[in-house]
């Protein structure tokens, strides 16, 4: 159903994502990993024609989605919704309001400026808080909400646009481990129950293997990596991220941990074993 | 050619309220007369007037001789001066009398070299425009530096004299109907007002200089009006001394016989005299 | 997950499309009696005004045109215009500088004595705040007519009036700053035994002095225009040379331009370098606090 | 000890810490210096030392008396022998016969003034007596030849007496005696604001609030409370209703220029933004727009609308506008230039329009910045309208110039300007309760 | 020669410090420990006189500290210098002139003002940094110095006022471990060669321990604990910090670590060890 065939951005002399192609055939969640700066946001912004590509193709359904200009291009972006790594809500509204924003591409201009939305769309939109679990605090601003709970706002906005793909850009990264989890559960059970494509940016190993069925990793702009999370281990890994043999995966761990204390009993542990 | 309302122009040496009360009467017959609403304006000073005329936002007005010169010259198609306000004694000027304080040693103009000299509003006839030219004429420049010290403008007639009696001019015009006492301020004017007000006390104050006769200002009405709105104004108006002398007081802002017809002519040497002070 | 909260859900909802509905009438009500106001508002001053609005609209050139026609053809006299002229911009030049200065050097006093935690007297900080408030409600134009009045016309009673008001504007503001600087440094001198005065002095000042100086330049900035307004009813300076040419009209059009553009030159002037100052004293300051 | 700290050797360390504080110490003496040689310029071009003699602390003496005091004219015009008795000289102020205030007394040709402290005034025809408590009797005579004759020896008068042969003037504080050829006239001062609820030919002059509210019906045209509302609003000398208007006109001046500039600026401030203009050019050509309209200043606006308008309130509310449109267009489009870019990119994502994405990504950001903005030029521009309204004509500023430029009608300055000031103080705490309103609440 | 009897101080209804009585006869080191909001602070802030005492009285060589005002207070707070946890420095000035702070109290406002110091005070304040090894970033601003760098620039102020007493209140909290070493060896080295006293509120035991000779223990505005260091035992330190039979001495170790991960880390190496 989508298929991505020799994508490429250029930024200046950079080439930030670099012919990349890849073919999924089926709705299935998958994690893209790589190192900071690898392409992985810009992949993401160019499906959901954030950033226009330099040049490749991307297919979806058979229809050529960069070509997609104006309503047709709105129409789109509509179908492939986006959870950013800052939740990017409006902070100062209250989170139906933000969720409602969903909609946005399908109602007229002049009732959405007055925020007249209709009322069954209001309903959705509290259902979706529910099932995300958030449902009490819909009357509150978006601002008054912890990481964890802004980043399932901004999940339920994408719901609400009932997209055929979700797209997330480091959904969890500004999360502490506990928020963390919460929103990749709540990723994972849209999958699940929706059946809806899930295309997730991941800085760490060990979440993508946990809640994906397929991983991507990407290095400087190329897709270095394609399989299954039993097929990504410490050496290919390593590869992905460009390490050394000193490369420790509880480096990019979620855990909230000071290394340094850890390194130090691990290397007691290190010459008691010994 | 209708008209939906009628706007009356004041100016002149009382505050604004007091404008507006001593000429509410005169409105009300206007209105009476035309069928129209009267408005009132007291622009902040003479200028505001001309440009009121001038920009056709203002119907008629009371003016100096040198404003409606000015308004002229602007635009000789703007105003036509239709009544003329007649003295007691059956004249029709005024004076521009310079003073100065008698402690200052002033007596006369050749007392003043090298000081300062004070004109009222750049718009006045008696304040500035006559006494600038027959000064002159005199002898006496008045490019500041040259003759006196420095030339300013103090705003205005009772500017002019409150700056005197606090010595931050040393000698100033001002207008007076050169009739009755010196001591009293004259019979009318702003000196006398002054007088009247307590700003000053005659006897510390002299004259140094009295002007030819200065023809009274117009009363002025836009030339682009309907003829018979002008008509009925100008009728109105020329009568209201015999028909309603309490209200012609306030109008003129003092005693006076009566509002006598004028025209253009009888001011064509102060538009010739203020094209002459043009720059 | 939805299933043991039926009740609850339906509360929310119903909650919360009532929460709408009263926004949208209260938001809706804001907006149309603001408008109102505003139409009413316009249609009062139009009909108090001597000329309405939409006739005076075609009209809104005629006097620039008259203006620019008479300074055109006298273009010959605009350089010496501009000379006669300087002198007065440098008055008010000295004036705004003069109500800045002496301004600010008593928003600084005041600001220190009405803000919590510096204040010497913590108990009359109500007092200080009260006569910032005073301070800056009296407009300058009354405080220079009377002084005008007693002093008599000329650049003095303008620098007070201006100054007046500045102690209480910028006093405010400094105010503000002063809140946010750091108490520790000053906590640091009085424990090493220093007196009030050292403590501003030497813990206060390199906090706040930015920020002041900031302020400062766009009190500045303002107190130029205002000074060239208040010597437009006779407190010297180059409103006062604006009035005179402007007010005797055709004729002297051309000293009025050359006025006109002097004016505007030094506000634009003042304006962006100001702006230019500003931009570089907050940004530079920043930069420095971290190397 | 000394930690052998690697580096230079001490005498080089002390001596460049000498110097670190030597340049401190110059730029901590330079600088007040500088400001100094500064003042000291001003204090000479601005002509300070003459200003202290050129000051006239008895007008300020008089200003004040003024604005708490009023005074009443007892004057004999000299030619017709005729007496009136009016506040402040008014004609709308003129007593009758029947109502003199009690401490004047007319009689065929003469008059007497009973003084507060004692002294008495009685002018007797051609001749005036002044008896001064604890000076003496001062007695003067005008006739037509000779002028003003007094009995005072005219080398050793005290300077509250001004006297030449034409006028005489005797100056205490309970009274002003002046005689000319002309006119005899008392000026006898009271504290209070007279006639200022009621003028002298309304029936309610003299009465008590008390009586106007619960007593019988004053006036049989009308009844109590609406007839005292009508001639107090309608007083012809303190002109209530027109100094309410003249204040609503300020009032109204800054709302109308601070929210049409407002409603003016926010759409061209989106061409003047950087992140939102469509081109380069348009950005520039707006930006120079709004420094044209700031610069060019409020003053100067007035005097070009003036032509076009007329003097009012609208005209000056234009000028308002014209300013503030420059200055909320810059302030605007700085507010624009710092909006989260994100929140915009989330809606984009969804495939919202761009006027959506302005409604909901940009205009909830720039709201509270906005409106405090405005707001606080709201309170400011009270202050403007004060202004501009002496210059265009409307407004209690002009009513305010207007009487002082008068120099007599202290009482009313005294009155325009506790107007203005608690206009302005109200517009500040308005502007700060709506502040705090609309922004933190909402 | 210093002398507290029955210090107190009350913010309203809650008694800071309770009664204090203390006597010190030669300078000596002393630390005070004591959980948060003990009255540790405000105890030494009384002495410096940065908060007014409630009541009681302090005696320094037989004079009333708490008795004095104006001049003389100004004089007995340079006696008595203080050091606080966050530096109190001024953070744009440069060090040197931070360290001349330490003069204040003797120089006149307009001295000051003008930076009119005596060169041997200079002289005199280069000398104090280069004794506490941080003489070449004289020149440099404050804040432009790393903590530790800029407590020892505190001290040196302190020093700069040659005072009888240096109070230091949690001089090491905000420090990481090898700068609380320099600063508290500081502080040492300048009782041990000066022969001055030194007051230092300590949240650790074991730095309390290790550098000070006489240790006070102070609980709800109460001194519960006056002795040495060998006599601070783990049960009385217990007592002090009102903890249970589970409290671990690590809990408040100024090494910086997480306790989670080293504990479970730790776990690990008691089950390889067993
Ligand atoms: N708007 C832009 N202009 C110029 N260069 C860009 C832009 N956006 C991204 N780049 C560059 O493109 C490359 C890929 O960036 P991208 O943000 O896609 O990486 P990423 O894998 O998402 O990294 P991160 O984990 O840091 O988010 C980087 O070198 C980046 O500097
Ligand atoms: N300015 C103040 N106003 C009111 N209460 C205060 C004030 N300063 C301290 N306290 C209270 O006095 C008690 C003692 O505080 P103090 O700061 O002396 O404790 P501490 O032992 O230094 O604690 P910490 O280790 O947290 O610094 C606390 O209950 C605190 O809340
Ligand atoms: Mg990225
Ligand atoms: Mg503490
Ligand atoms: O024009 P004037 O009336 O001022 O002489």
């Amino acid at each position: 159903m989508l298929e991505v065939k020799g994508l490429t951005k250029r930024f200046g002399a950079n080439v930030a994502v670099d012919a990349v192609s890849l073919s999924v055939d089926r709705p299935c969640m998958i994690g893209v990993i790589g190192r900071s700066g690898a392409g992985k946001s810009t992949l993401l912004r160019m499906m959901n024609r954030l950033t226009e590509a330099s040049g490749g193709e991307i297919l979806f359904d058979g229809r050529d989605v960069l070509s997609l200009t104006g309503r047709e291009k709105r129409g789109w972006q509509s179908d492939c919704a986006m959870i950013f790594q800052q939740f990017n809500l409006v902070p100062r509204m209250d989170v139906v309001s933000n969720v409602l924003h969903g909609t946005l591409g399908r109602r007229s201009t002049l009732a959405t400026m007055f925020s007249l939305y209709p009322e069954e769309d209001i309903h959705t939109a509290i259902d979706i808080l529910d099932r995300l679990g958030i449902a009490q605090h819909a009357a509150k601003r978006a601002e008054a909400l912890s990481g964890g709970q802004q980043q399932r706002v901004a999940i339920a906005r994408a719901l609400m646009q009932d997209p055929k793909v979700i797209l997330a850009d480091e959904p969890i990264a500004s999360l502490d481990p506990m928020n963390a989890q919460t929103v990749m559960e709540a990723l994972r059970r849209i999958h699940d129950e929706d059946g809806r494509m899930v295309i997730a940016n991941l800085h760490t190993l060990d979440t993508a293997r946990r809640y994906c069925d397929r991983i991507l990793g990407m290095r400087d702009g190329r897709i270095v990596f394609d399989g299954t999370p039993e097929q990504l281990t410490t050496g290919v890994a390593r590869d992905i991220y460009g390490a050394g043999t000193d490369f420790s995966e509880a480096a990019t761990s979620t855990e909230i941990r000071d290394t340094a204390p850890v390194a130090a009993v691990e290397r007691r542990l290190a010459k008691v074993t010994v | 050619q209708e008209i939906t309302e009628f706007r009356l122009g004041i100016l002149g040496g009382e505050n604004a309220q007091d404008r507006v009360a001593s000429n509410q009467c005169f409105a009300e017959k206007i209105a009476e007369a035309l069928g129209v609403e009267v408005k009132i304006f007291t622009p902040a000073d003479y200028n505001g007037v001309m440009q009121g005329l001038l920009g056709g936002t203002i119907d008629a007005a009371w003016m100096g001789a040198s404003g409606y010169a000015g308004t002229y010259l602007a635009d000789p198609e703007a105003v036509e001066p239709v009544l003329v306000k007649q003295n007691l004694d059956g004249s029709i000027g005024y004076y521009s009398i310079g003073i100065a304080r008698k402690d200052s040693g002033v007596t006369s103009l050749d007392d003043m070299e090298g000081k300062v000299f004070g004109f009222g509003d750049p718009n006045s006839t008696s304040g500035y425009l006559i006494p600038s030219i027959e000064i002159s004429n005199g002898g006496y420049s008045m490019q500041p530096g040259e003759y006196f010290g420095d030339v300013v403008f103090t705003g205005g007639h009772e500017q002019t004299i409150v700056a005197v009696g606090n010595g931050d001019v040393d000698a100033g015009v001002t207008w007076a109907d050169g009739l009755g006492a010196w001591e009293d301020g004259y019979n009318s004017g702003a000196l006398r007002k002054a007088v009247d007000a307590g700003l000053v006390d005659m006897n510390d104050m002299v004259q140094i200089w009295q002007s030819n006769i200065i023809p009274e200002g117009p009363f002025v009405i836009r030339k682009a009006l309907p003829q018979d709105v002008k008509d009925s104004v100008t009728e109105l108006t020329g009568n209201l001394w015999e028909e309603d002398p309490d209200c012609a007081y306030g109008v003129a802002a003092g005693e006076a016989k009566d509002f006598i017809p004028v025209e253009h002519d009888t001011y064509a040497s102060i538009v010739a005299a203020r094209q002459a002070v043009s720059n | 997950m939805a299933h043991f909260a039926d009740t609850p859900l339906a509360e929310t909802r119903a909650a919360y499309l009532a929460l709408v509905r009263q926004r949208r009438l209260y938001g809706g009500l804001m907006l149309a009696i603001f408008l109102l106001l505003l139409a009413a508002g316009f249609g009062i001053a139009n009909d108090r005004n001597a000329g309405g609005f939409l006739p005076g609209l075609p009209h809104i050139f005629d006097f620039p045109a008259d203006v620019v026609a008479e300074a055109w053809q006298k273009r010959a006299n605009l350089p010496g215009h501009l000379r006669d002229a300087l002198p007065a911009l440098i008055e008010t030049i000295n004036i705004a500088a003069l109500a800045t200065l002496s301004g600010a050097a008593g928003a600084i006093v005041l600001s220190l004595l009405s803000t919590a935690g510096l204040a010497p007297w913590p108990r009359l900080i109500p007092l200080f705040r009260r006569m910032m408030d005073l301070m800056r409600a009296v407009p300058e134009l009354v405080i220079a007519l009377v002084l005008i009045f007693v002093l008599g016309g000329g650049p003095v009673p303008a620098a007070i009036a201006i100054g007046f008001h500045t102690v209480g504007a910028l006093g405010k503001l400094f105010s503000e700053v002063n809140e946010n600087a750091d108490t520790k440094p000053l906590e640091g001198l009085a424990s090493a035994g220093a007196t009030w005065s050292q403590r501003m002095m030497l813990g206060l000042l390199p906090q706040v002095a930015p920020n002041w100086f900031s302020y400062a330049l766009l009190r500045f900035e303002i107190n130029i225009r205002a000074s060239a307004i208040l010597g437009f009813v006779g407190a010297g300076g180059i409103g006062y040379e604006l009035r005179n040419a402007i007010s005797f009209g055709q004729g002297r059009f051309d000293e009025a331009a050359a006025v006109f553009i002097l004016l505007f030159l030094t506000i634009v002037l003042f304006d962006q370098l100001s702006s230019v100052l500003r931009h570089r004293l907050t940004h530079g300051a920043r930069k420095e606090t971290r190397p | 000890m000394t930690l052998a700290s690697a580096g230079m050797p001490a005498p080089d360390m002390h001596a460049a810490a000498r110097r670190l504080i030597a340049r401190k110490r110059v730029v901590a003496i330079a600088l007040p210096l500088l400001l100094l040689a500064y003042l000291v310029y001003v204090f000479f071009a601005f002509d300070i030392p003459g200003l202290a003699q050129r000051a006239r602390w008895d007008n300020a003496r008089i200003l004040v008396s003024d604005s708490y005091s009023y005074k009443t004219h007892v004057e004999r015009n000299n030619r017709t022998g005729a007496f009136t008795v009016a506040v402040e000289g008014e004609r709308k102020g003129t007593y009758d016969d029947t109502n003199l205030p009690g401490w004047v007394a007319l009689g065929d040709g003469r008059a007497d003034v009973t003084l507060d402290d004692g002294g008495r005034i009685e002018i007797d025809g051609d001749t005036v007596r002044y008896d001064v408590p604890g000076f003496g009797l001062i007695e003067a005579r005008q006739t037509q030849a000779e002028g003003v004759t007094t009995n005072l020896d005219a080398g050793t008068l005290p300077d509250w007496i001004s006297y030449s042969d034409t006028r005489l003037m005797v100056t205490t504080p309970e009274a002003r005696l002046t005689l000319t050829r002309a006119r005899t006239e008392v000026f006898v001062y009271a504290f209070g604001w007279e006639l200022f609820f009621f003028t002298l030919d309304s029936p309610y002059h003299g009465e008590s609030l008390r009586n106007i509210l619960f007593g019988p019906q004053i006036d049989p045209a009308r009844g109590n409370i609406a007839g005292a509302w009508q001639d107090f609003w309608g007083n012809s000398i303190w002109r209530h209703g027109d100094t309410a208007w003249a204040l609503f006109e300020t009032v109204l001046m800054a709302f109308l220029g601070t929210f049409g500039a407002a409603v003016v600026a926010l759409p061209l401030a989106f061409l003047a933004a950087r992140n939102f203009a469509p081109l380069i050019a348009i950005r520039l050509a707006a930006r120079r727009l709004f420094d044209f309209l700031r610069g060019v200043d409020g003053l100067i606006w007035t005097i070009l609308l003036s032509r076009a308008f007329g003097p009012g309130p609208m005209t000056g509310a234009l000028a308002i506008l014209f300013t503030d449109t420059g200055s909320f267009g810059k302030l605007f489009s700085e507010a624009l230039e710092n909006v989260d870019g994100r929140q915009i990119e989330g809606l984009a994502s969804t495939g919202a329009r761009p006027v959506q994405r302005y409604r909901f990504g940009v205009i909830p950001q720039l709201v509270p910045v906005l409106l405090s903005q405005v707001l606080y030029f709201l309170e400011s521009n009270t202050r403007s309208a004060t202004i501009i309204g002496a210059i265009t004509g409307g407004g209690i500023g002009l009513l305010l110039t207007q009487a002082m430029i008068t120099q007599k009608d202290w009482e009313e300055v005294s009155y325009y300007i506790i107007l203005i000031v608690l206009l302005v103080m109200a517009m500040d705490s308005l502007s700060g309760w709506l502040r705090r309103k609309l922004i933190r609440g909402d």
